[in-house]
């Protein structure tokens, strides 16, 4: 009942893939759909108060500014941040991490210093410390995941033996649905000297999250993931780091005064903020949160665990397919599936062409899948707008997929 | 529903003719594709007037590469290898009998791409020689 | 005739700005309007085919796919690029200078090496390279501009001299207005074994520019200054230079290969666009391109011409006004005033209760204004849907404030 | 239409009462604007019991800032410093008696927050002394 009122807010959902043929629309872990008043937003920011913000005194100038940053203090509250000085619009997720690595990393991390990975992490929390790594001979060590998907937290209280600087990790995991035990990995990283950030990109999208409660010091995520618009994200920082922080870019609105050759920073969160910023994203953004708030992040995760319960259950009807990552119950709305007799690429094909839309290859997770030894897997991802009707039909789909290679 | 997924396609992916190794061979080259992590070997032997005696093939791959690649190395047995070189997406599109978006495009030029760059000798795949 | 036939294209220019008083938007130079085809593209996408890009195999993947990359040929074509692998989409010109700062800079440059600039830079082409000067020992210089607000070639050809790496400049300021002569500028860079970045954050949204033409090595813009969304922009640069360039942010998307320690970047322009893209930005983008194309960038800039020629005129009447920047003609539609009886500010919030958007302020360019020994300015900025009607306006919103601080 | 521009505003602009250096003073604080790069510096004469028996700014600013700095030195003489740390910004907005977006309150703003730094004894004005 309460599924498909929600499902009503999705434009797109009433979109046939071929006439005749619904979207079963199962890739949200990869980027959601957006509800009306998501586009809506956007749409009369563009045609009634479009305005580059922050210095302009003239009418349109002024609700653009109080519209983006009243959109701010709605993700301050979302995240429960203790103010809208520790919340910094990036890109996305992924900018967020390399803010973190070049700001706060080459300022604070020196040769021979330890950050912890875990083997579990998207590219975007691989790949900055990689290119920092390589910069200032950084260790990179990594919390090993056991074969049903989880971390191993024994292993990982061994690593901070070694007195890490910084433990990132991913608070879901996007291949495997595990949702790590973060507040526990986060009191253990400060008992033993470390900072923590944590990859929510994932996380913030399906169920509560406070950064409060987390006592995290980073944490990163993506509007696009969440009902919101693509090309804004965030990254939540504790103030008195981001304080200590560098600049990252440099150009307008990140300063507070110029000379020809040197400048002063503007003060949180703006220092991080260089350059016409992302104002109708941001609007946007907002106003999925204010969506989701509506709803109550406590129901969105009840829809997905109904969904993903439901999914693993049905699955098993297929021996031939054998699953990525751990049990439902601890787990998010993610469902990744290898098939020995069919490609990845082959199965998610083969679904399209039912109208369902699932993800194939590594997404963004390559060592994860080296680490379970299959090259790519096929995942179909849940979120507030799926039915159990669409579990169905994606048995129903891999039931023809089986039928077709066997 | 299934157009992609024709007889032959199936057919070829399920019980190739020619994925094997050859040994001795007269030129041998291998690419991935990273994105799926299919990977493909290719070995010909050639004759002294450059015409192509036998072809295999082996590696991994979704049904779409793997099937392309059987259908090419039957293709270009018998021919020579300036021939070869003058091959096109277009040629491997009409082996398949199917369209192909963008992403499975590349799974189904990987053979090719393999070849060619063995033909023309380059230490390095690229798209650039399958794109017409 | 042809102007008003542009401006009924901007909803937002049916706006009133309080009940009965319309608004006259003449702040075009900080961000411009957008037309209904740009903001319908846009909504299309959320509606009918937002899906994650490149990865996925399923329809609506595969549609968004071919929208982006066919946007990217299109802005590709826009500037003359010599090919899609040349144009990386970033935030806005903020952005693309940083990439190049930190990829381009950290790897080319050392201790001692000179990059030359201008006194009439917009912060986003100062600050970059301050922060990579105090970090690395890079030297500044600084081409002077005249009391009618020109560069000093003169001096230029004296800075080559000093045998710099780089010389990065603005193709038209912001602030007075002047149109470099970018070719000359970069012709006698080349000559002195220098490459070259164009800030052509205002050129390219108002004249015709070729990047073939100009032999530009990068060159840097922003969507939002050209009828397009927020958060998107473009770096240009000549393919074997990018090539050559490390990766600046890591992530998805920018990889090949991805192991636990290390990485191998994918091909360009993928190498420098990490994480997920601003999709429906680069999709409005396209439509931006395609709505000034099909203008004509002549006729944009006929408008403008005739635009600030009429305003340049009538400001003439007030003693009061002095202007900043050369005379009409060899210059866009921007006009910076300067009144000794009324602050900036003043003279913007008394021209907003007349229903006139302009800005006052140091626009980003404080080095320029302490040259001319202003605290701030107040800019009157023209784009193809402004009306000799309202320049009539300003003119009469000026009498308003000449007469109130008299 | 001119709402904002009240006769006092621009009166008081053109013809300030308080603008003047005081040399001695007990208390002298400066800070600025940069946004618009405005200039503000403020001088206090305070008795033994804390009473403020004289006030002076200079600089230079909009006629807001302006405005708003020369009533201000006019209400908080005679005033205790005590009182003068608990004013607020709805203080100043009753004196210019017009209300501000967010630009300009910074504005009006700019001499309580030079006022508060100077009688608090900062090191550094902040925003934060001037928000509600
Ligand atoms: C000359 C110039 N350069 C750079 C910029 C910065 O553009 P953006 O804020 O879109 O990064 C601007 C506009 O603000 C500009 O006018
Ligand atoms: C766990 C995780 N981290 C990071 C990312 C990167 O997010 P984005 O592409 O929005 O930067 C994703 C999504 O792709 C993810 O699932």
């Amino acid at each position: 009942m309460k599924v498909k009122s929600y499902r009503a807010d999705f434009p797109i959902l009433m979109r046939d893939v071929k006439p005749g043929l619904p979207l079963v629309y199962l890739d949200s872990a990869a980027t959601s759909q957006k509800p009306e008043v998501v586009i809506t937003a956007m749409d009369n920011y563009y045609r009634s108060m479009n305005a580059n913000i922050h210095r302009g005194v003239h009418t349109l100038a002024e609700e653009a500014t109080a519209a983006y940053e009243s959109a701010r203090a709605k993700i301050s509250r979302f995240i429960d941040a203790g103010s809208t000085r520790e919340v910094i619009f990036t890109r996305n997720t992924t900018e967020s991490i390399n803010l973190v690595a070049y700001s706060w990393g080459r300022k604070f991390l020196k040769d021979g210093d330890v950050v912890i990975l875990t083997e579990m992490e998207h590219h975007a929390n691989l790949v900055p410390w990689q290119i920092l790594a390589s910069e200032k001979n950084i260790k990179l060590e990594f919390i090993p995941v056991s074969d049903d998907g989880l971390l191993d937290l024994a292993a990982y209280k061994d690593l901070l033996k070694l007195e890490p600087k910084l433990v990132s990790f991913t608070h879901m995991s996007n291949v495997l649905g595990t949702i790590n035990p973060a507040k526990e990995i986060i009191d253990l990283a400060h008992l033993a000297g470390a900072l923590t950030l944590v990859d929510a990109a994932q996380s913030v999208p399906h169920f509560p999250v406070s950064v409060k409660d987390l006592d995290a010091d980073f944490l990163a995520f993506s509007a696009h993931k969440m009902c919101g618009p693509t090309a804004i994200g965030v990254l939540y920082g504790k103030e008195n780091l981001l304080t200590a922080m560098p600049p990252f870019m440099g150009g307008g609105d990140m300063i507070r005064k110029v000379a020809l050759r040197s400048f002063s920073p503007n003060e949180l969160p703006y220092k991080f903020e260089a350059g016409t910023p992302a104002i109708a994203e941001v609007i946007g953004f907002g106003a999925a949160v204010d969506y989701l708030s509506g709803i109550g992040m406590e129901n969105v995760q009840a829809v997905e665990e109904e969904l993903i319960t439901y999914a693993m259950e049905q699955v098993r009807q297929f021996p031939q397919i054998s699953l990525l990552g751990p049990d439902a119950g601890s787990k998010g709305g993610v469902l990744s599936m290898v098939m020995d007799i069919a490609h990845p690429h082959d199965v998610a094909q083969i679904l399209d062409q039912h109208g369902i839309a699932v993800r194939a290859g590594h997404h963004c997770a390559m060592p994860l899948h080296t680490r379970f030894q299959v090259p790519a897997s096929t995942r179909a991802s849940f979120y507030l707008y799926n039915t159990p009707e669409e579990v169905d039909k994606l048995m129903a789909g891999l039931a023809h997929v089986i039928k077709l290679f066997s | 529903m299934d157009d992609l997924y024709r007889e032959i396609i199936i057919e070829r992916y399920k019980d190739p003719q020619f994925k094997k190794e050859l040994d001795p061979h007269d030129i041998s080259f291998e690419d991935e594709n990273p994105l799926c992590g299919d990977q493909l070997r290719v070995d010909l032997r050639v004759d002294e007037t450059g015409m192509i005696t036998d072809a295999g093939f082996s590696g991994h791959g979704c049904a779409i590469s793997q099937a392309s690649a059987d259908l090419l190395m039957e293709s270009i047995i018998g021919k020579n290898i300036e021939e070869v070189k003058k091959m096109t997406k277009q040629d491997i599109l009409d082996l398949l009998g199917i369209e192909l978006g963008p992403v499975r495009l590349k799974c189904a030029l990987l053979s090719l791409k393999v070849v060619k760059a063995g033909v023309y000798g380059l230490g390095e795949a690229s798209d650039a020689l399958v794109e017409d």
